[in-house]
C-alpha cells in the first residue's frame, strides 16, 4: 500500500539498521579463532562460556488491566526489536509525540507519519467522490429526460482524480490547534501523553520465553508463575483457558521466527509478518479454533460456520493475505493437573494448521 | 479492565488520536456513552427503513447550518458480548436520555492491544455508501 | 414456446435406433452450442451495466425489461434438441441407473462403467447430466390406456422421459447436491467421477514426495549460511538470558550466535494433531476431479487432481470435518471443500501447512 | 426467439405457480412459473444446464431452485402450490391417454417443421453473407428430424395438471417449523421490497438487492441472530469491514419476542407475535 507513495523507500539502509534485531535479545558474536595463535583460543574459550546477549530489562507496569510501557527508550526498543506492543494513540509504533508536536507547530517538519499519509489519502478520495457525485447528478438529470450522457471528458477527469498518486514531497503540513490541546502543554512543552500497551500474550512471551522484562503490579515485581496466574485468571486452571490457547499459538509462531501481531482489524486472531509492519506486509492471518478429542460440545461451540469463514476468508483475500485455521487441541483436565510446570502445561497442547483458500474451478482448469 | 479505563481510553483516542472536540460523557441507566464532534464531518447515510423516519430535528438543523453534528460513541471491549437485545437497549436508553430518536451509534471497540476500531451501528436498514 | 413430445409406440421402426446411424452423427461433448451461439446477446446481461438502485426512470425499467426478455428467451429454448438418431438411454428406475445398450461416442471415455453384457451403466447423476446437455435421449416404458377405453386394457409405450421425472428419482438431498456440483465442474470441462480411493503408493505420488524432500534440503543449506550479527554491548549482563531460558527450556549450554539458535532454544515441543477419534457425519470424499487437459483413461485413471468433499453451508467446520480419511485410513492433506447454499456452491481449498518452519527469509 | 414471446400474464388473472418439492428442495420447472415468481420479486437460483451454452456456468436454465423461505412466502401469499415430486409425477403419468399422446405427436411434428424452417433460414442467411454455396448440414436433410426432450410432463400446463396439483398439494405448516428462525426475517426484508439471493459468498445468509439483481447492485448482506444471542464483536468487525469494502452494508436481523413489544396504542401492534428488528453495520471511516 504505502510503497506506491513517491519519495519513500522501505528498503533504505536506515531501515535496515533500525530494525536489525529480530527480538529484544541479540545473538552473541564470538571472537575470531585463529588456528596458529593460541591466545585467540584462550580468548575464544573465555568468550564461549561467558558471552551472551545484551539485555537491558524492560519495565512493564500492570495497571487498570493494561500492560503499560512508558519510558520512551523502552518503547522504542520493543518496537524496533521484534515489533512488540502498540502506541495507544498511534496506528502501531508510538509516534503521537512527534505527530502532535508537528501539528501544534512545536517541532520541525520531518517525514510524514503513516497516520498523516492515511489522512491525506482519504482527503484525496473525498475530492474524487465529490466530483463523481456532481457528474452522476448531471447524468441522472439527463437520464430523466431520456438522453444518453455525453460527459466523456468529465468522466476521464474524474477517473484521473481517482487514480492520482500521492506525492508527499510537496505537501506542507498545516498546524491545527484546538481548545483541548491546551491541556497538553505545560510551560509550552508537550506532555508525553502516549504510552505503549502490550497484549497479555506479548508480555508473557517477553517474560517467560525471553526473560527481558520485569512486570510490576502494585509496586512489586511479579515472578513468571505469578504473571501466569494473573493472566490465566482466578478459579483454577482449566484446559480451555482462553489465555492458554491464545498463548500456545502466539508462542508457536513467535518461536518459529514469525513476527506475530494482533489480527483484530481483519477479524482474525493474529497476523504473521516475515519481519514486521513497517518492513513487510503480513503474509498470513491466523484464526484459532480450539478443539477437543473428547468434548463434542466444546468442538461445536468453537467451530466456525461457513458464513463466518467465508466472511473472514474474503476479508483476508481482499488484503492479499492467506488465511490459516490453527486448530488447538486441549488436553484432559487430568493431564493438566499432573503437569509439573508452565512449560509442561503448554506442551500438553497440540496444534494443526490448515490453509483455507477460496478455490475458483474456472481458473484452475490447466 | 474496569469500565472507567475503557471509557477513558476510548475518550483519549477520540480526543488525541482522532482529534475530536467537545467530548463529554453521557451516563444512562446502564451504559456510558461518549459524545463529541469529529474533526471533519463523518459521511452521512440516508436511512431507508420506514421505522426510523424520525431523525432528530436537532441534528438536521446542525447539518443544514454546515456545522459538524455531534456523534455518539459506545465504548466496548472486543471480548464483551453484544446481542441484538443489547443494541436495542443502547438505543432505547440513549433515546430516553436525549428525548429524541437516535439513528446511529458508533461502537468504539477496544482490543487488548489498545487498537480501537469504530463501526457505525444504525437502527434499521440503510443504504450502502457509494464508494 | 412449442409444446411437444417424442412419445412413440414401442413398435418404432428399427432404423431409428442409434446403431444404424453413421458414427459421425454421434453428438460429441464439445460442440453442441455452436449453432445457437449467435442467437444469444450475452452483453445485455453483463454485470457492468448495473445501477445503484431503481430511479423510476423509463430508461431504466426498459433496460431491465430488455435484459429479462433476453434471459427468458435464452431459457425458453427447448431443453434439448437432438436428432432422432441420438443415443437412446434406457432409464432403469430399480437400478437407479441409465443403461446404454450399444455405447458409442467420445463422451463415454469419461462416464459410466461397462457391465458384462457390454452395456454402459451410468449413475443417476451421470444420466441426468448427459440428458440435460442433450447427449442422450432418455426413455422408459410406460403403460397407457386409451381414451375410449372400456376394457381396461393398457398398451405399453416407450416414452421419452422428461427432466422433472428424472429429478424425482434423486434418492436424497445429498445426491441432488452432488449432481449440481458434478454438473458445474463438467460444464467447465473437468473429468469428474464418484470418489474412489487411489493407491497412495502410485508413481505420481512418490514423485511428489521426492520433490518435497529436495526443496527441504535446499532450504536447510541456505539457512546454514547465516552469519551472526555483531553486538557491541556483549559481556556485561551475562547469563541472565541463558539462565532464564535454561531454567525453562532444555538448553544445551552453547552461545546463541544466531537468531536461529535463539528460536530453537525457546521452542516448545508442540505435537501435531494427527488423528481424530470421532468421525464426522460426512467423513468421506464425494468426487474425484481431473483437469480438462488430463489424458484420462477410464480403466486406469491417473491420480486425481482434486478430491472434493461436499458440505452444507449450515454445517460448521470442525476438525473432524477437515480430517477426511481415505480408505486406507490415511489423512489427506489437500482437497477441495464444496460448500453448497441453495444451489450456489462456494469452493474452498483446504491444505495442511506447517508454518512452524518459520518465514523463508531470515536475518 | 424474439422478445415478444415473453409476455407475462397479469398477476391477478394468473393461476398459481407449481413448486415441485424433491427431497426438501423447492424446484420450479416451468418458465411461465419462473417469470411469474420474478414478477413477484422472487429470483431463485437457476440450476439447469443451458442446452445452447453447455460449457459455462454464468447463465443457467431451468429448473429454478428456491429457498425454503421463498416457498413459504409464496404459499402463504397464495401465489403457489407445493407438490411432492414423486406423487406428482405418478398422478400426471397415470392420466396420460392414447389421445393425449396423439396430440403430443402432432405437436412434435409442428415443432420439427418450424425448427427445420428456422435452420434453413439461418443457413440461407449465412450463405448470403458469405456469398457462396455451402453444403447443407445433415440435420437439414430428409428425415433426420429434430426431437425435443421435455422439461416436464407435457400435460403440466393442461387443466388436468391443475387438478393433479390441487389434489396433492402439501400444506406449508411443516416447513414453517424448520424455517422458524429465518422466515420472519425473510418476510420482513421481502415486505421492505428487497430481492433476496443466498449470500454465503458475501458472508451472509442473504444478500439483498434494491430491485431485480439483473439490473441493480446488492445493498445488504444479512444474517439472522437470535434476540439474546451474542453477535460476536470480531464477527461484527469482520462483517462491517468486508461489506464496506464491497460497497454493501452488513446487517443483522432478529425477532423481538412478544413481551418485548413496547406498549402501543395501535391495536394491531398488540396482536403481533413478534417484530423484526434490524441493525446495519459499516466501518465508520475513521480510527
Amino acid at each position: 500500500m504505502t510503497n506506491i507513495i513517491k519519495g519513500m523507500s522501505k528498503r533504505s539502509s536506515h531501515f535496515k539498521d533500525l530494525y536489525k534485531w529480530l527480538l529484544p535479545i541479540h545473538p552473541v558474536t564470538l571472537p575470531e579463532l585463529i588456528p596458529h595463535n593460541p591466545l585467540s583460543w584462550i580468548y575464544f574459550t573465555y568468550a564461549y562460556f561467558t558471552s551472551t546477549v545484551s539485555i537491558n530489562t524492560i519495565h512493564i507496569t500492570y495497571k487498570d488491566g493494561m500492560f503499560v510501557v512508558s519510558a520512551p527508550a523502552e518503547m522504542k526498543r520493543l518496537w524496533c526489536e521484534g515489533f512488540f506492543g502498540k502506541g495507544v494513540l498511534s496506528r502501531s509504533e508510538a509516534t503521537w509525540f512527534d505527530r502532535t508536536s508537528k501539528r501544534l507547530g512545536l517541532g520541525e517538519f520531518k517525514n510524514l507519519t503513516r497516520e498523516e499519509i492515511t489522512a491525506l489519502r482519504r482527503e484525496e478520495r473525498k475530492k474524487f467522490k465529490k466530483e463523481r457525485a456532481k457528474l452522476e447528478a448531471m447524468q441522472a438529470e439527463l437520464k430523466k429526460q431520456g438522453k444518453v450522457d455525453p460527459f466523456v471528458e468529465e468522466k476521464l477527469r474524474v477517473r484521473e482524480l481517482r487514480d492520482k498518486e500521492l506525492d508527499v514531497k510537496d505537501i506542507k503540513r498545516e498546524t491545527y490547534i484546538r481548545e483541548e490541546d491546551s491541556e497538553l502543554l505545560i510551560d509550552g512543552k508537550l506532555t508525553p501523553l502516549e504510552f505503549m500497551e502490550l497484549q497479555p500474550v506479548e508480555v508473557f512471551f517477553l517474560q517467560f520465553a525471553l526473560g527481558v522484562v520485569e512486570v510490576s503490579k502494585d509496586g512489586s515485581v511479579l515472578s513468571t508463575e505469578e504473571l501466569f496466574q494473573l493472566l490465566t485468571g482466578d478459579g483454577g486452571l482449566t484446559p480451555s483457558n482462553p489465555f492458554l490457547i491464545q498463548y500456545i499459538v502466539y508462542h508457536y509462531y513467535r518461536s518459529s521466527g514469525w513476527c506475530a501481531r494482533s489480527g483484530v482489524k481483519f477479524g482474525t486472531d493474529l497476523l504473521l509478518y516475515k519481519r514486521g509492519p513497517p518492513l513487510t506486509h503480513a503474509e498470513f492471518a491466523i484464526s484459532i479454533i480450539p478443539t477437543s478429542q473428547t468434548d463434542m460440545k466444546f468442538n461445536e461451540e468453537n467451530a466456525m460456520n461457513f458464513i463466518e469463514l467465508s466472511t473472514i476468508s474474503r476479508i483476508i483475500g481482499q488484503v492479499r493475505k492467506k488465511l490459516i485455521l490453527t486448530f488447538v487441541e486441549i488436553p484432559s483436565l487430568e493431564n493438566l493437573t499432573k503437569a509439573k510446570d508452565i512449560k509442561d502445561i503448554l506442551e500438553l497442547y497440540k496444534v494443526q494448521e490448515f490453509m483455507y483458500r477460496r478455490f475458483v474451478p474456472n481458473r484452475n482448469r490447466d | 479492565m474496569n469500565k472507567e479505563t475503557l471509557v477513558s481510553q476510548v475518550k483519549q483516542n477520540l480526543s488525541f488520536y482522532n482529534l475530536w472536540s467537545d467530548i463529554t460523557e453521557i451516563q444512562t441507566t446502564s451504559f456510558t456513552f461518549l459524545q463529541g464532534k469529529p474533526k471533519d464531518p463523518l459521511t452521512v447515510q440516508s436511512t431507508i427503513d420506514s421505522t426510523t423516519d424520525g431523525i432528530s430535528s436537532e441534528l438536521t438543523k446542525e447539518q443544514e447550518q454546515g456545522q459538524i453534528p455531534y456523534e455518539l460513541v459506545y465504548p466496548i471491549r472486543l471480548d464483551s458480548k453484544l446481542s441484538p437485545r443489547d443494541i436495542h437497549q443502547l438505543f432505547k436508553e440513549l433515546e430516553d436520555f436525549k428525548g429524541f430518536k437516535i439513528e446511529k451509534i458508533i461502537a468504539g471497540i477496544l482490543n487488548d492491544d489498545s487498537t480501537i476500531v469504530y463501526y457505525n451501528i444504525y437502527n434499521g436498514l440503510v443504504k450502502p455508501r457509494r464508494n | 414456446m412449442f409444446k411437444c413430445s417424442i412419445v412413440k409406440p414401442l413398435t418404432m421402426p428399427q432404423e431409428l435406433t442409434p446403431a444404424s446411424q453413421p458414427e459421425n452423427d454421434v453428438p460429441a461433448e464439445a460442440d453442441q452450442s455452436e449453432d445457437e451461439e449467435d442467437l444469444i446477446d450475452w452483453i445485455t446481461l453483463s454485470k457492468g451495466l448495473k445501477d445503484y438502485e431503481p430511479d423510476n426512470t423509463l430508461i431504466q425499467s426498459n433496460q431491465l425489461q430488455y435484459s429479462l426478455n433476453v434471459m427468458y428467451d435464452i431459457i425458453s429454448q427447448p431443453l434439448t434438441l437432438m436428432t432422432k438418431s441420438a443415443i437412446k438411454l434406457r432409464y432403469d428406475e430399480k437400478l437407479h441407473k441409465g443403461v446404454i445398450d450399444k455405447p458409442k461416442g467420445s463422451f463415454m471415455n469419461t462416464v459410466g462403467l461397462a457391465n458384462s453384457k457390454n452395456e454402459l451403466m451410468l449413475s443417476h447423476i451421470e444420466t441426468i447430466y448427459l440428458v440435460s446437455r442433450g447427449t442422450v435421449q432418455p426413455v422408459e416404458v410406460f403403460p397407457v390406456h386409451s381414451d375410449d377405453d372400456s376394457s381396461g386394457e393398457k398398451e405399453e409405450r416407450e416414452m421419452s422421459l422428461d427432466i422433472l421425472n428424472l429429478y424425482t428419482q434423486f434418492e436424497s438431498e445429498e445426491e441432488m447436491e452432488k449432481y449440481w456440483i458434478y454438473a458445474y465442474l463438467k460444464r467447465l470441462g473437468f473429468v469428474v467421477t464418484e470418489y474412489f480411493d487411489q493407491n497412495e503408493t502410485s508413481v505420481n505420488h512418490n514423485n511428489k514426495k521426492k520433490l518435497l524432500e529436495q526443496t527441504d534440503t535446499k532450504t536447510v543449506s541456505k539457512l546454514s549460511k547465516f552469519t551472526s550479527q555483531t553486538t557491541s554491548l556483549a559481556l556485561s549482563h551475562f547469563n541472565k538470558l541463558l539462565l532464564s531460558i535454561s531454567s525453562i527450556f532444555q538448553h544445551k549450554f552453547q552461545p546463541l550466535t544466531t537468531y536461529d539458535l535463539i528460536f530453537q532454544t525457546i521452542k516448545l515441543q508442540i505435537t501435531k494433531i494427527s488423528k481424530f477419534s470421532t468421525l464426522s457425519s460426512r467423513q468421506f470424499f464425494d468426487l474425484n476431479v481431473w483437469k480438462p487437459s488430463t489424458k484420462y483413461n477410464k480403466t486406469s485413471p491417473p491420480y486425481a487432481d482434486h478430491k472434493i468433499k461436499i458440505m452444507n453451508f449450515e454445517d460448521t467446520l470442525k476438525i473432524n470435518d477437515i480430517y477426511v480419511n481415505n480408505d486406507n485410513g490415511q489423512v489427506d492433506n489437500k482437497y477441495i471443500m464444496a460448500v453448497i447454499q441453495h444451489g450456489i456452491t462456494n469452493y474452498v481449498e483446504l491444505k495442511q501447512v506447517d508454518l512452524s518452519k518459520g518465514p523463508y527469509v531470515r536475518y | 426467439m424474439s422478445s415478444q414471446t415473453t409476455h407475462t400474464t397479469p398477476i391477478d388473472e394468473r393461476k398459481k405457480a407449481t413448486i415441485v418439492l424433491i427431497h426438501n428442495k423447492p424446484l420450479v420447472f416451468l418458465l411461465e412459473d419462473a417469470k411469474y415468481l420474478r414478477s413477484l420479486g422472487i429470483v431463485g437460483v437457476f440450476t439447469g444446464t443451458l442446452p445452447s451454452a453447455p460449457q459455462q456456468n454464468l447463465y443457467m436454465g431451468l429448473p429454478l431452485l428456491l429457498m425454503i423461505e421463498e416457498m413459504i412466502w409464496l404459499v402463504l401469499k397464495g401465489h403457489a402450490v407445493v407438490v411432492p415430486g414423486k406423487d406428482y409425477i405418478q398422478k400426471v403419468y397415470q392420466r396420460i391417454s392414447i389421445g393425449d399422446l396423439q396430440i403430443l405427436d402432432q405437436k412434435q411434428e409442428q415443432f420439427n417443421q418450424k425448427h427445420i424452417e428456422m435452420r434453413l433460414k439461418k443457413f440461407e442467411e449465412l450463405q448470403k453473407r458469405l456469398n457462396k454455396t455451402l453444403k447443407a448440414p445433415s440435420n437439414l436433410i430428409g428425415d433426420n428430424v429434430q426431437v425435443k426432450i421435455p422439461l416436464t410432463p407435457q400435460h403440466i400446463t393442461d387443466s388436468k395438471h391443475e387438478e393433479v396439483a390441487d389434489s396433492i398439494s402439501v400444506p406449508i405448516t411443516q416447513f414453517l417449523a424448520s424455517a422458524i428462525k429465518t422466515y420472519p426475517l425473510y418476510e420482513h426484508l421481502k415486505s421492505s421490497e428487497y430481492y433476496m439471493l443466498p449470500g454465503m459468498r458475501f458472508g451472509g445468509r442473504y444478500v439483498a438487492y434494491p430491485g431485480d439483481p439483473l439490473r441493480y447492485h446488492s445493498h445488504l448482506i444479512v444474517n439472522e441472530v437470535e434476540w439474546e444471542e451474542d453477535i460476536g464483536l470480531l464477527r461484527l468487525v469482520g462483517g462491517g469491514r468486508l461489506s464496506t469494502g464491497v460497497k454493501k452494508v452488513w446487517c443483522i436481523g432478529s425477532s423481538k419476542e412478544v413481551e418485548e413489544v413496547e406498549d402501543s396504542t395501535d391495536p394491531e401492534d398488540k396482536e403481533k407475535l413478534e417484530e423484526i428488528v434490524c441493525y446495519s453495520v459499516e466501518w465508520s471511516g475513521f480510527g
